[in-house]
């Protein structure tokens, strides 16, 4: 019962907050309701009992990557755009590739109910209670399977942060 | 039963300690803010050899409530041109993430405020941080450019020392090996020392991130009055104002905790596993005692008889408070009590230490300019912390692994981190050259500008 | 300025002042950034003009006396001396030497009064906020020695053309020794508080270099052209009151920045001290008042007499026809001069670096603006 | 735990906001944020199914899409930057030259 309040109440802010931000005119607004969508998103991994993903999604999400989008949005905000047009004329093909996008995702759900045995709209989860703790679970599991694509994802990082600092450097 | 109230009940029955905890949070903070308020103002005022708030209630005492009750009256202005809906975001969120934090944190063993959830201390320090974008949102909502300004050096600050403090406080997660609030300060019990002594070098510098992070002097540069009047919060007034300030002293709160949990040993007293130094247990009980005397000494000193009953009441609640604590030392079944009881003084004790310290700073040293404090922050803190996270790593394999002796492993650690900061230091030195006067001044290109 | 962008790809134009915690006053600077980085300097003044110089020429020469206090109202015995000197030279009179000593003394009082506020408001601006306390304090004893002496505590008027209106009170001496006595002790609160302390040095090495040549070339003076390594002090060079029977140094700084221009003033609040102590040793007793008229009426003629302020060389021209009233008065501010090194200064600094450049220029705003 | 197929829904419904946002609106910073919303439906299926299997892989690589974003939006907002510099504008329609 408890659950499904969350998840109800979580699941609803961030659609309607993700709805909100890709209406808002002003990109600052848009920003912070992609926070909301993401603070919601956050609530629904702590529902699903993860933790860690939990903290690093407000860590890195909420703490870093949006940082770095409202101080750019500070330093490039031009008061112009807000009186330009928002939408690009694409309205019909996104309107006709979200159509298909949602019509592959609805026939899939549908067509994966007709399966007998699969019928993934049942619960058959561990119960939360007997999960190990996430942190150490995680841990062990980053850092014995995955230890090679986590180093080459902080290959990856150490790349981003040359080249943003290449990109932003002012040239003189 | 109808099964809605059912399930309230239930709820209830689970949370009723987060709920309580919460509502005791978001009501008593408020006013331990006020009263750090206070404490700094009389600390400043000792120091600076005058007296300080006097007039509201005994040694103005009621200051705090006063002040409140001004900023709460007081007009609520929105600058022309602002953003509303994010001037008026900015502030809650700033005082909202403060507080939540404060839920992540054990007050004694038995004090958890929320529940000890896995990632404890993480959580206290990821969403400590959201503060921040509460100042980037003001600053950009209140349309000045001083605000602009210093919601972007805040920006800048804030980000380089949590870096810096967030390795900081991995040094000290290292020797833990958990995240848990409560499973931390056990493994101090454990080791029998508190973490500062075994990694000193983190401790300071999560002491001087923290310091950056709350924007306390030092490094106060983002509300720097005499540059940019008060940064962010410039135009700001009256309760959202008190918002802004709430969130800041509640995150001092909050630094301190962390501080005093993964470094200072937490609830623990000093020298927890010693069995003479047991006469520890009832010093929280005498220092109560000792404030509870020293009250009514003072209260026949007062001029007002509503100052002297005033002081008979903070006599008297001192001395429920003896009673509180001194009961479980003399009566046998209540013993089970000491530690819980104890262990929230001493926190609360250590807290207070930690924010003194900050007080002190504040009152002795000048400002950093902001190239000095990202020159402190990316050149000397950050590769001292990450030089000392490798360090304790190596050091807790050492013991872990090869068996040597802890202190000695530890005393390589601090002492290769040291060294590396020696060498740091010196780096810097040679090229000292101040950023600042690096360009030279260049040619009056301005004919323009002095035309208007 | 809507447009503007925080990028550089515009230079933004931060407004400081006039009402800013730090500019001392009513001055207005208008800063060209780029970043952070200050690219121009505009100061714009006059928001505190009360026309002294105009007054002057429909009061007669000792009605206008007191207004001399309200241009540096910091360091307003200073203000009255070169004054009153200034009239005297033109009544060709001369002050007795009672008289001399004891305005040697009042000034050296002052200049040390003026200087601990320039040095809590330069660190209260560079954010020390304690040493502020501290002096105040200390000039809180000052201004007490003024009261008594005259009535005033901070626009004295304690001096008349031709000598002084008051007879030093009876315990005059001794609390100028007690003054100077503690204030031994006090100066060394601040050296520790300041002097070696790395930020306090971060901040005030090698900002706001003025070398000799710009010094000259812009007229600075007193303190701010001292700490450039030029050893000129009218106390030395012409000497006016009884300057010239007492022993004291000038110091004189190397780089021209803002420590240098800080030693140099903690240095002279020293020498001040000592010409107070050599001072109250021997006032010679005599007559306070030279032989001037109830109505003065100085011969037609021109004159120009300077002395040296706490914060420069604080000049005095006056044009008499003859009459009553002067003819025209212009008063030569140290302050006004000595912040058109501002721009020079600031440029190329930070925002926070132009805070401190204006705290070592020691204005004051009354002055400025006259 | 709720059945899958409302987190898969949900998932869904923000991935689509997502595309309609990379697809139609014209200033770049909203473009980026929008993806970052994609990436992040992405990471809510992952972690659902990692709950429903009980197996930590799939919040592992929640972790690795989350660092993915931080690399995407530093890159990203570096070359916005950039561009504002010299051409003064975050439209992406008048972003079409490949030099400057």
């Amino acid at each position: 019962m408890l659950d499904k309040v969350i998840f109800f109440f979580f699941a609803g802010v961030a659609i309607l907050s993700a709805a909100l931000m890709v209406t808002r005119r002003n990109a600052m607004h848009s920003a912070v309701f992609l926070i909301t969508t993401l603070l919601a998103t956050a609530g629904i991994f702590l529902q699903l009992r993860a933790e860690f993903i939990f903290i690093a999604q407000v860590i890195l999400y909420v703490g870093g990557i949006m940082v770095l989008f409202i101080f750019v949005i500070m330093l490039v905000s031009l008061d112009v755009a807000l009186h330009q047009v928002q939408f690009s004329r694409q309205k019909w093909v996104a309107l006709f590739v979200t159509l298909a996008l949602a019509a592959e995702v609805g026939v899939m759900l549908w067509s994966s109910r007709q399966v007998p045995g699969q019928g993934f709209l049942v619960p058959n989860a561990m119960p939360a209670g007997k999960l190990p703790a996430n942190t150490e679970a995680l841990a062990g599991r980053l850092f014995d399977a995955y230890l090679l694509p986590f180093e080459i994802a902080s290959v990856l990082l150490l790349v981003a942060m040359v080249g943003a600092v290449v990109m932003a450097k002012k040239r003189t | 039963m109808h099964p809605t109230l059912h399930a309230v009940l239930v709820f209830l029955q689970t949370w009723w300690v987060e709920l309580v905890s919460g509502v005791v949070i978001v009501a008593v903070v408020p006013l331990v803010a006020g009263y750090l308020v206070l404490m700094e103002r009389k600390l400043m005022a000792d120091m600076q050899a005058r007296l300080g708030p006097m007039r509201v209630g005994p040694h103005g005492l009621l200051q705090p409530i006063a002040d409140a009750v001004k900023l709460l009256i007081k007009e609520d202005i929105i600058p022309d041109h602002a953003d509303k809906m994010i001037f008026w975001l900015a502030p809650v969120t700033s005082m909202t993430a403060a507080l939540t934090a404060l839920g992540g944190i054990a007050f004694g063993p038995s004090f958890l405020v929320a529940r000890d959830i896995n990632v404890g201390l993480l959580f206290v320090v990821g969403v400590s941080s959201m503060g921040l974008l509460g100042i980037m949102l003001g600053g950009w909502a209140s349309n000045s450019h001083y605000s602009i300004i210093g919601a972007l050096r805040s920006t800048a600050q804030l980000v380089s020392y949590e870096t810096a403090g967030g390795l900081a406080l991995i040094s000290g997660l290292l020797l833990a090996g958990t995240l848990k609030i409560r499973a931390i300060v056990d493994a101090q019990e454990q080791y029998g020392v508190w973490f500062v002594f075994l990694a000193p070098v983190a401790f300071f510098i999560y002491l001087v991130a923290s310091i950056a992070e709350t924007n306390r002097a030092p490094f106060d540069l983002p509300e720097a009055e005499s540059e940019l009047v008060a940064g962010y919060m410039t135009e700001y007034s009256g309760f959202r104002w008190a918002l802004y300030f709430l969130g800041e002293y509640t995150n001092m709160i909050v630094v301190g905790a962390v501080a005093a949990t993964l470094f200072l040993g937490g609830w623990l007293r000093p020298f927890p596993n010693v069995r003479w130094m047991n006469w520890l247990d009832a010093v929280p009980a005498l220092f109560t005692a000792a404030v509870g005397a020293y009250s009514v000494y003072r209260a026949g000193k007062q001029p007002v008889r509503v100052q002297v009953w005033f002081m008979w009441g903070v006599a008297l609640a001192c001395f429920v408070v003896v009673l509180i604590l001194a009961a479980p030392l003399v009566v046998a079944p209540l013993k089970f009590m000491v530690p819980g009881l104890n262990g929230v003084f001493w926190f609360l004790l250590k807290i207070t230490a930690y924010i003194y310290l900050f007080m002190w700073l504040r009152f002795t040293l000048p400002r950093y300019r902001f190239d000095q404090l990202m020159h402190l922050g990316w050149y000397i803190l950050i590769p001292l912390a990450i030089v000392n996270v490798l360090a304790v790593g190596v050091a807790v394999i050492l013991e872990t692994a090869y068996g040597w002796n802890r202190w000695l492993a530890m005393l390589l650690a601090t002492v290769i981190t040291l060294a590396v900061a020696l060498f740091l230091l010196r780096l810097n030195d040679k090229r000292a050259a101040p950023a600042s006067s690096a360009t030279p001044p260049e040619e009056p290109s301005a004919e323009d500008f002095y035309a208007g | 300025m809507q447009n503007q962008t925080l990028l550089g790809a515009d230079e933004l134009v931060l407004n400081m002042g006039p009402q800013h915690p730090s500019t001392h006053g009513v001055l207005r600077v208008k800063l060209k950034l780029d970043g952070e980085r200050v690219r121009g300097t505009e100061c714009v003044i006059g928001y505190l003009h009360r026309g002294v110089e105009k007054i002057a020429e429909n009061r007669s020469y000792q009605q206008f006396a007191p207004y001399v206090d309200r241009m540096d109202y910091v360091a307003a015995v200073s203000n009255g001396l070169g004054y009153c000197e200034a009239v005297e030279k033109l009544l060709n009179v001369e002050a007795p030497p009672r008289a001399k000593v004891i305005r040697t003394i009042m000034t050296e009082l002052q200049r040390i009064a003026s200087h601990l506020i320039w040095l809590g408001t330069h660190a209260l601006d560079i954010g020390a906020l304690t040493p502020l306390f501290y002096c105040f304090r200390e000039r809180e004893e000052i201004l007490k020695i003024f009261e008594k002496y005259c009535g005033a505590r901070l626009t004295t008027h304690a001096f008349r053309i031709g000598g002084l209106q008051y007879e030093a009170y009876d315990s005059f001496e001794k609390d100028v020794e007690r003054f100077c006595k503690d204030f031994e002790r006090h100066i060394q609160e601040y050296v520790d508080l300041l002097t070696g302390n790395s930020i306090w040095i971060g901040r005030t090495r090698n900002v706001g270099v003025l070398s000799v040549e710009d010094c000259i070339a812009l007229g600075a003076s007193g303190p701010v052209l001292r700490a450039s390594g030029v050893q000129w002090d009218l106390r030395k060079a012409q000497p006016y009151a009884a300057y010239d029977q007492y022993k004291f140094e000038i110091p004189v700084g190397t780089n021209g920045d803002t420590y240098d221009r800080y030693m140099v003033r903690m240095e002279e609040m020293r020498q001040s001290r000592l010409i107070c102590l050599q001072a109250i040793e021997k006032i010679p007793a005599g007559p306070i008042l030279g032989k001037v008229g109830k109505v003065l009426k100085p011969p037609a003629g021109e004159v120009y007499h300077s002395i040296e302020a706490p914060k420069g060389i604080l000049g005095y021209y006056i044009v008499s026809d003859g009459t009553t009233q002067p003819y025209r008065v212009r008063i030569r501010p140290p302050s006004f001069i000595n912040l058109q090194a501002l721009d020079k200064m600031a440029r190329g600094h930070l925002v926070a670096d132009v805070v401190a450049i204006i705290g070592t220029l020691d204005i004051v705003l009354g002055e400025v603006d006259r | 735990m709720m059945p899958i197929g409302y987190y898969l829904f949900l998932s869904m419904a923000l991935f689509l906001i997502g595309a309609i946002g990379v697809i139609t609106r014209r200033n770049v910073i909203v473009v980026l944020m929008s993806i970052e919303l994609i990436l992040n439906a992405a990471n809510i299926n992952l972690v659902a199914f990692s709950r429903i299997f009980g197996d930590v892989a799939g919040q592992v690589f929640a972790l690795f899409i989350i660092a993915d974003a931080a690399a995407e939006a530093a890159v990203g907002l570096g070359i916005i930057i950039a561009f504002f510099r010299n051409r003064e504008t975050v439209l992406e329609d008048e972003m079409g030259l490949l030099k400057w």
